[in-house]
């Protein structure tokens, strides 16, 4: 990987820890991804014994950055991790915590030529999981569940998200090994429990017992399905392949809820993300991580996915249950090379076949 | 927000005395009818095969008994001349405290029909402070509902907390919507006894009727003695006790508590009454032509799925057949001195 | 004529139950300065309780938030003006911040006029059909919302589209400032200087008052009303294009679920808490500047105040309803509905 | 609030007595200080200019408003009306001057909705009985003579029988008290034709036997015939109180006005006064309104039109005025075929319309009076497309000194003037313009006090010396005597009858007899 391109913006300084504040900007409280954010962003604000905001974007972008700016207009030094609601959200949020002196970084949505090194030090850097990964991940495990043959529906998220749009490929990219298994449809269903519910049951209409299995962008959206297909009576004759393992995902996987109905998952954690966003942002505000010597792969960043079988779900169920261990981890080692979340190369993330 | 101009043309009236024959019968609703009896025709030749089976005719009831069941509350509150925004905010807080009180597996509270209760409550004291609000501080209903909707959001967030989604862990209650009796889902069959209900007390209570009177003209009302405050206060409570218990549908369908469970239900309902020929001004229409508007929107829906359009203008088709069928259903009435709001 | 004729004064005390004038009716001074009121009161709130509002720039960070619900909020206004609802003009406003996001690139000063020229289009037949069909306002604006939102998702294919030259082009809008404030935020503030001269100055506004008071009364006085109902929708439309260019000059890109996508109904509690009479007939569009200011201060407010996350939500409905409970202008004996 | 002993009238048979009862609405004194009894069997007249305050006083008595000072006592007890309820329990009925009855719903739903609170409620724990609803509503529409079906949608009735309803509305309140019921009638008989008058005069009668009755109406030949006592208001006061037998109606004109009447002699019968027709209307027909209906107006003439209930007039007026359309025939404007008709046009044309519902068709109350006036002819008032509000307060100002129009200040919403007033903007809105043609007037003297009625008559004239040709509802077939050229007589849509005034000189029976 190279070095960074020539820093734009002010030279950077180092902030006193007193006047830091931490800022973890997330989509919504309802979301049990979003609550795993939040809950990064507390314990590392214990970590470092500094004092943390949450923002509520409550899945508007307005409100998410008029309440970033007035967070901003406060006067502390902001040092920022913001999961974007949408990707055009990035520059806005950019250029505001840039003019104010503050460090952001980006978590899963922006424009893919809107690159850290172009703005600044001040967009210290951005960072995701690869998507192309999880729904090649996920869409093998699903085709395997089903024995190679049959037919799914695919439920993707908001329809311009670029996150559900990558985990699409992928699974797409995936059934092209499985030349027996059909994608019969996909239905959008915003990331949304109910709208998963609705489209679920709808699609069940439609194909009846044609569906042997159900891949979904996250598993909100899987976890509506599954009650569909549970009240349609069909719960152990369909498979599900998801990103995310939920808690309750994991509680149905290990009892083998249907006939072992969930077949496949991601590892990744909200709390990793949050926490390894804000700490990245951290570090450069406190001039330990001087910006302008970063990598381009420390600055856009794809972060490590770890595929979960039935089999494999004992590795990773032990992480959830120390979070704040693994954010002492994450300070000792750095934002790079925490496992399981480690750098694993540089974005923006190619489709498969471009 | 439409209404047909009340004024007869005083001389136009049958050459012949006013007698005491029966008043001629008015027929309502036929164009909605029609429209509902077009559409069926049409995907039943698209989707032969899947659009008239028996699981399908489940499915649509099952999608259609939410709406159907706000749209009782909302066709009450619409017939004041009043609109009800919160229903999306009433549904998620009564949902969250049916869940929480319910066997979940979140906390070890399990009120069993007490949570019910609860939950119905909830709604009903938000209709209730709903009206007030409207009544007491003459703030438009629309405002206040709005306002409502984000309360009753807030009181969802702030149940759910910051821990898991809290699932509900009897099977004998989360299956309940679906399983069916005489072949119909169960929430169809509530939503069909909520909606006779409400089409009784529409007819023949003095809360339904004073509904009507109140959306009629407020002030004529009020000088002809109907307690408008009190009834309103009573109608906006109502309209949240239905939204509840949607909330709690919704919920039990979900097997979870879900802040948003209510999503897309308000402008779906309100579609219904509109399409249902429900006057938005108050004063004319009724809860069976909304419970007409909600099939009709739930087929619509259904059968552009069956026929696979895609989802990216789907929701432009359904615009399209929504103004067409207005149109269509009123093209007759049309005339110079129509207002429509 | 018969300005020729006098009648013989059939009184002799003219005066006897001629009252004195007078210039304010009850409530109305109120209805005018009740906005204003409620967002400085609203203000002064949130300065004593976070001094560095102030030094922070936060009145500029309102006023850019403010400035596309602003928008939004004017043509609602003009709309709701005639008694009727428009609830598809903020989709008309992403449409257009789509559009252009798409073609400034390519066509560049020219973009913009057109996005904006097209919408206004789309709300003028967003009138036409109102007007000739006489389907209700609120149900035809959602059968267009919905087709609208269908136009945005497949010219944008279902992804962000982002300006790829010429981005100077409205890039001024936010980065030039007078007195501190963005230029896009005064171009609003004059545009409601203008819609309010308009109505209270010009036939036409005259007329588009009268049909939101009493239409039946205005088609028995021989106004044009469907032309007027047109003309509202039109603004309506114009506004919206308006906002479209502000979420592109904010941005620099436009998706359907992105920045803009959610105007409607801070746009239409914006008007209302701008003193706008939902039943019609009684807009203000100097007073809408501070609805919208009022509407946009409220997610700002609660960050600064600090307001937990949870808990903003609940905040932020209450607020609304004391803000338009304060603003209301309530005639004695008034029907609210 | 003291005592009312000193009342000189105050007999121990007072139904109702009123003392000292004062409101304000803003800076308008509606009523001032004013003291009234009303005794058992005895029908009280009302009567006074338009916006004597009139309907004020009778609202209060009926807890719509409520004073600002003074006290009420019914049957010897002191009373306070904060709601219509309690005037309903009182046994007070009411016929209010607009019409206030719930379009939507049926005759019989109107009518049991004051009965609500009572006895005779229809309802049982919030249930309706629609079988004893009906039935109740069948009895008291026979009362009074209307032969109504209590299922009819209020809406689909003529204005005439929603009156019915009204009335019978206001005398069912006996039968809820079971005691002595005052019934209160403001201006109940300005929609009513002769028939339907003698109905309610009846009625009167009737009610006189059991309670006591306050009847206002600005026809002082019909409060002398119906009334025992005659109480005037002025300028919110109570001015003289008068038994019947012992006043003329010149009298009353004077007590009212403050000054005597004057004859209104017609001495411009205007012949033949020009050749060519205005207004040419050539077998118009509307399908179930009206048929084969033709006529002329020349310019300077006036021609009337009468008819009971279901004649099909004012349809034919709201054609001319593209208000309603027609199916077959023609109409000429000054030679030129009408086609596409509306009411833009119309008024383009110089076509105006005076529509008996004032409040809903012939106004925006929410607008100024000055607006009003101005609004369908901004004419010198408007510069291009920008009002000229001087130049507009001016040509308001002239007009509401011409008029007489009370209060004085154009700029106040038109609603809230009386209602008098409100018809004095609606003429002078059409009087104004320069390009007026035909003066199409829907029962225009509807709710007028004798004073005002002068005024408005003087106008219709005067726009007659002008060159207007004038279509004319009058309210009575005197009224029509007096004003028209010539009478076109309509009976169940077709026209029965015609006489020119100029060579003929009918009756008021020969009308009647083409009528019916
Ligand atoms: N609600 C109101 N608000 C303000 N002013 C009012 C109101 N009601 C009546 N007034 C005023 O009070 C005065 C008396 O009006 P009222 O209607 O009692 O007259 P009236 O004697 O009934 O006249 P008419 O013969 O025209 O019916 C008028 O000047 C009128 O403008
Ligand atoms: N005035 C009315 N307005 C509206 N609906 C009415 C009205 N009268 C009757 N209905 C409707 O028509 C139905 C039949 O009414 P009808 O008067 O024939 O009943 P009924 O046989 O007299 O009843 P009951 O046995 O109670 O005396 C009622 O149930 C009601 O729904
Ligand atoms: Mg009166
Ligand atoms: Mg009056």
């Amino acid at each position: 990987s190279t070095t960074s391109g020539s820093s734009t913006g002010a030279a950077q300084e180092a902030i006193p820890k007193e006047d830091i504040v931490l800022v973890a900007s997330v989509i919504n409280l309802t979301n049990p991804y979003m609550a795993s954010m939040v809950e990064g962003a507390k314990a590392l604000s214990a970590e470092l014994d500094v004092p943390l905001k949450i923002v509520n974007s409550n899945g508007s972008s307005q409100t998410e950055i008029s309440q970033i700016q007035a967070i901003l207009a406060e006067g502390k030094k902001v040092v920022l991790m913001v999961n974007t609601v949408a990707s055009s959200d990035a520059p806005p949020i950019v250029n505001a915590v840039k003019a104010a002196g503050g460090y952001v970084t980006i978590w899963w949505n922006k424009p893919d030529d809107f690159e850290p090194w172009t703005v600044g030090d001040n967009f210290v850097a951005f960072q995701k999981h690869p998507g192309v990964e999880s729904g090649r991940c996920t869409g093998d495990a699903l085709a395997d569940g089903i024995g190679d043959e049959g037919n799914i529906i695919a439920l993707p998220g908001v329809q311009d998200s670029t996150t559900s749009q990558t985990r699409v490929a992928g699974l797409e990219d995936a059934l092209k090994d499985h030349p027996n298994v059909k994608l019969l449809e996909q239905r959008p269903a915003n990331w949304d429990q109910q709208i998963a519910f609705k489209e679920t049951q709808s699609l069940l209409a439609k194909y009846g017992d044609e569906i042997d299995g159900v891949w979904a962008a996250d598993d909100a959206m899987m976890l509506g399905a599954i009650e569909a297909v549970k009240k349609a009576g069909r719960i152990d004759d369909v498979k599900f392949a998801s990103d995310g393992l939920y808690p309750p995902t994991i509680e149905m996987m290990k009892s083998g809820m249907g006939d072992d109905a969930i077949v496949g998952e991601t590892f990744h954690r909200g709390y990793m993300a949050a926490a390894t966003g804000l700490y990245t942002s951290y570090l450069a505000a406190t001039g330990e991580l001087k910006v302008a010597d970063m990598t381009k792969e420390q600055r856009n960043s794809l972060f490590k996915i770890s595929c979960v079988t039935p089999e494999n779900l004992d590795e990773f169920t032990k992480y959830d249950t120390d979070v704040e261990g693994w954010v002492k981890q994450l300070v000792e080692n750095g934002p790079f090379d925490t496992e399981p979340a480690t750098l694993i190369g540089q974005g923006p993330e190619k489709l498969p076949g471009s | 927000m439409s209404d047909l101009k009340a004024r007869p043309a005083p001389d136009a009236a049958p050459a012949a005395p006013a007698s005491a024959s029966r008043p001629r019968p008015r027929i309502r609703g036929v164009g909605e009818v029609a429209a509902l009896v077009v559409l069926v025709v049409v995907f039943a030749v698209l989707n032969p095969g899947t659009f008239l089976t028996l699981d399908n005719l489940r499915t649509v009831l099952d999608q259609a008994a939410l709406p159907l069941v706000i749209g009782v509350g909302a066709t009450l509150v619409i017939l004041m001349g009043s609109i009800d925004l919160s229903v999306e905010g009433v549904m998620g807080a009564a949902g969250m405290t049916f869940v929480l009180l319910s066997a979940n597996d979140r906390n070890g509270l399990d009120l069993g029909l007490g949570a019910f209760v609860v939950a119905v409550a909830v709604g009903l004291a938000l209709g209730l402070l709903t009206g007030l609000i409207h009544t007491l501080l003459k703030v438009p209903s629309f405002i206040v509902t709005l306002g409502v909707w984000y309360v009753g959001l807030g009181i969802a967030t702030l149940l759910f907390g910051q821990a898991a989604i809290p699932f509900l862990t009897s099977d004998g209650l989360t299956s309940w919507p679906s399983d069916t009796t005489l072949g119909l889902p169960h929430s169809f069959l509530l939503a069909f006894v909520v909606v006779a209900l409400g089409a009784l007390v529409s007819r023949f209570t003095r809360l339904g009727r004073y509904a009507f009177a109140i959306g009629a003209d407020e002030q004529i009302a009020q000088d002809n003695g109907v307690p408008v405050g009190r009834y309103k206060l009573y109608v906006f409570a109502l309209a949240g006790g239905c939204s509840a218990l949607a909330g709690i549908v919704g919920s039990l369908q979900l097997g979870a508590g879900a802040a948003n469970v209510g999503i897309g239900n308000l402008f779906l309902t309100i579609a219904a009454v509109v399409i249902g020929g429900t006057a938005l001004g108050g004063g004319k229409g009724g809860v069976l032509r909304t419970a007409l508007g909600v099939v009709l929107l739930t087929v619509l829906n259904n059968g552009l799925i069956l026929s696979g359009v895609s989802p990216n203008i789907q929701s432009a088709v359904s615009g399209v057949v929504l103004i067409v069928a207005i149109a269509a259903a009123g093209w007759a009435y049309r005339g110079r001195l129509r207002i429509a709001k | 004529m018969s300005q020729t004729t006098t009648a013989t004064p059939t009184s002799p005390a003219p005066t006897a139950d001629g009252t004195p004038r007078r210039r304010a009716r009850s409530g109305s001074w109120w209805q005018r300065l009740g906005p204003p009121a409620v967002f400085l009161a609203l203000l002064l709130l949130i300065v004593v309780l976070q001094p560095n509002f102030f030094s922070g720039g936060g009145i500029r960070i309102v006023a850019l938030q403010a400035t596309p619900i602003l928008l939004i909020a004017l043509g609602q206004a003009i709309v709701i003006g005639v008694g009727s609802l428009d609830l598809s003009n903020a989709a008309m406003g992403l449409l257009a911040a789509i559009l252009t996001a798409s073609t400034l690139g390519s066509l560049g000063v020219v973009s913009p006029v057109l996005c904006v020229a097209l919408v206004t289009l789309v709300g003028l037949v967003n009138g036409l059909v109102f007007a000739y069909t006489q389907v209700p306002s609120f149900a035809l604006t959602l059968g267009t919302l919905g087709i609208l939102q269908a136009a945005s998702l497949v010219l944008s294919d279902a992804t962000t589209v982002y300006v790829t030259a010429n981005a100077d082009v409205l890039a001024w809008m936010f980065n030039v400032a007078l007195a501190g404030l963005p230029a896009a935020f005064w171009m609003a503030v004059v545009l409601a200087a203008v819609l309010w001269a308009v109505l209270r100055f010009t036939t036409v506004g005259q007329g588009m008052t009268a049909v939101g008071l009493n239409e039946t009364g205005a088609i028995f006085s021989g106004l044009r009303t469907r032309w007027l109902k047109v003309t509202a929708f039109t603004i309506s439309g114009f506004t919206a294009g308006l906002a479209g260019l502000t979420i592109i000059a904010q941005s620099g890109a436009a998706s359907s679920f992105g920045l803009g996508s959610d105007l409607l109904l801070p746009g239409i509690a914006a008007a209302i808490v701008g003193g706008t009479a939902i039943t019609g007939g009684v807009t203000n569009p100097i007073n809408v500047v501070f609805g919208a200011a009022t509407i946009a201060l409220l997610p700002i407010g609660a960050a600064a105040v600090g307001v937990p996350p949870q808990a903003q939500s609940l905040v932020y409905g209450a607020v609304i309803i004391v803000a338009v409970a304060l603003t209301m202008s309530r005639a004695r004996g008034a029907v609210v509905k | 609030m003291t005592s009312t002993q000193q009342d000189p009238t105050r007999t121990t048979e007072a139904a109702l007595v009123l003392d000292g009862i004062d409101k304000r609405f803003g800076q308008v004194h509606a009523v001032k200080d004013v003291s009234l009894t009303i005794n058992r069997h005895e029908v009280l007249g009302l009567i006074g200019e338009n916006g004597a305050g009139k309907s004020t006083l009778l609202k209060i008595l009926t807890g719509i408003y409520q004073p600002d000072a003074g006290s009420i006592e019914v049957n010897g007890t002191q009373v306070r009306f904060r709601r219509p309820q309690d005037s309903v329990a009182a046994g007070i009925g009411v016929v209010h001057q607009e019409q206030s009855l719930l379009t939507n719903l049926s005759v019989a739903e109107n009518l049991a909705m004051t009965a609500s609170g009572s006895r005779r409620a229809g309802t049982r724990l919030g249930f309706y009985r629609w079988g004893r609803i009906n039935a109740d509503a069948a009895a008291t529409l026979d009362r009074v003579g209307a032969s109504i079906d209590p299922r009819t949608i209020v809406g689909d009735l003529s204005f005439v029988d929603r009156q019915m309803v009204e009335i019978a509305r206001a005398v069912q309140v006996d039968e809820m008290v079971g005691g002595t019921p005052l019934v209160i009638l403001d201006e109940p008989t300005s929609v009513l034709e002769r028939n339907e008058t003698e109905i309610l005069e009846r009625e009167i009668r009737t009610l006189k036997e059991i309670g006591s009755v306050v009847f206002v109406s600005h026809r002082l030949d019909e409060v002398l015939r119906i009334c025992d006592r005659i109480a005037v208001m002025r300028h919110g006061e109570l001015v003289a109180e008068r038994r019947t037998d012992e006043v003329t109606e010149d009298e009353l004109f004077q007590l009212m006005v403050g000054r005597a009447a004057q004859a209104t002699q017609r001495d411009d019968r205007a012949g033949g006064a020009s050749q060519t027709p205005v207004v040419a209307v050539q077998g118009l027909t509307r399908r179930g309104s009206f048929e084969d209906v033709s006529f002329e107006v020349r310019s300077g003439r006036t021609v009337a039109i009468v008819g009971t209930m279901g004649s099909g007039r004012e349809s034919v007026c709201r054609a001319l005025f593209g208000a309603e359309t027609w199916d077959g025939g023609t109409i000429e404007l000054e030679g030129t075929s009408l086609s596409a008709w509306s009411t833009v046009k119309a008024v383009k044309a110089g076509v105006a319309y005076v529509p008996s519902e004032r409040r809903v068709e012939g106004m925006v109350g929410g607008l100024s009076a000055a607006a009003n006036l101005t609004l369908s002819h901004p004419g010198s008032t408007r510069r291009g497309p920008f009002l000229d509000p001087r130049a507009r307060n001016r040509t308001a100002a002239t007009w509401f000194e011409r008029l007489d129009v009370r209060p004085s200040d154009p700029s106040l919403p038109l609603g809230s003037f009386s209602g008098g007033n409100q018809q004095k903007v609606v003429m002078a809105k059409w009087l104004m313009a320069e390009e007026l043609k035909v003066l199409v007037l829907d029962h225009p003297l509807r709710g007028l006090d004798p004073g005002a009625k002068e005024i408005v008559n003087e106008q219709i004239r005067a726009a007659c010396r002008d060159g207007v040709a004038v279509v004319l509802l009058p309210d009575t077939l005197e009224e029509a005597l007096e004003m028209g050229d010539d009478i076109l007589v309509m009976r169940d849509g077709e026209v029965t009858g015609r006489f020119d005034l100029s060579t003929e000189a009918p009756t008021s029976l020969d009308l009647l007899e083409k009528m019916v």
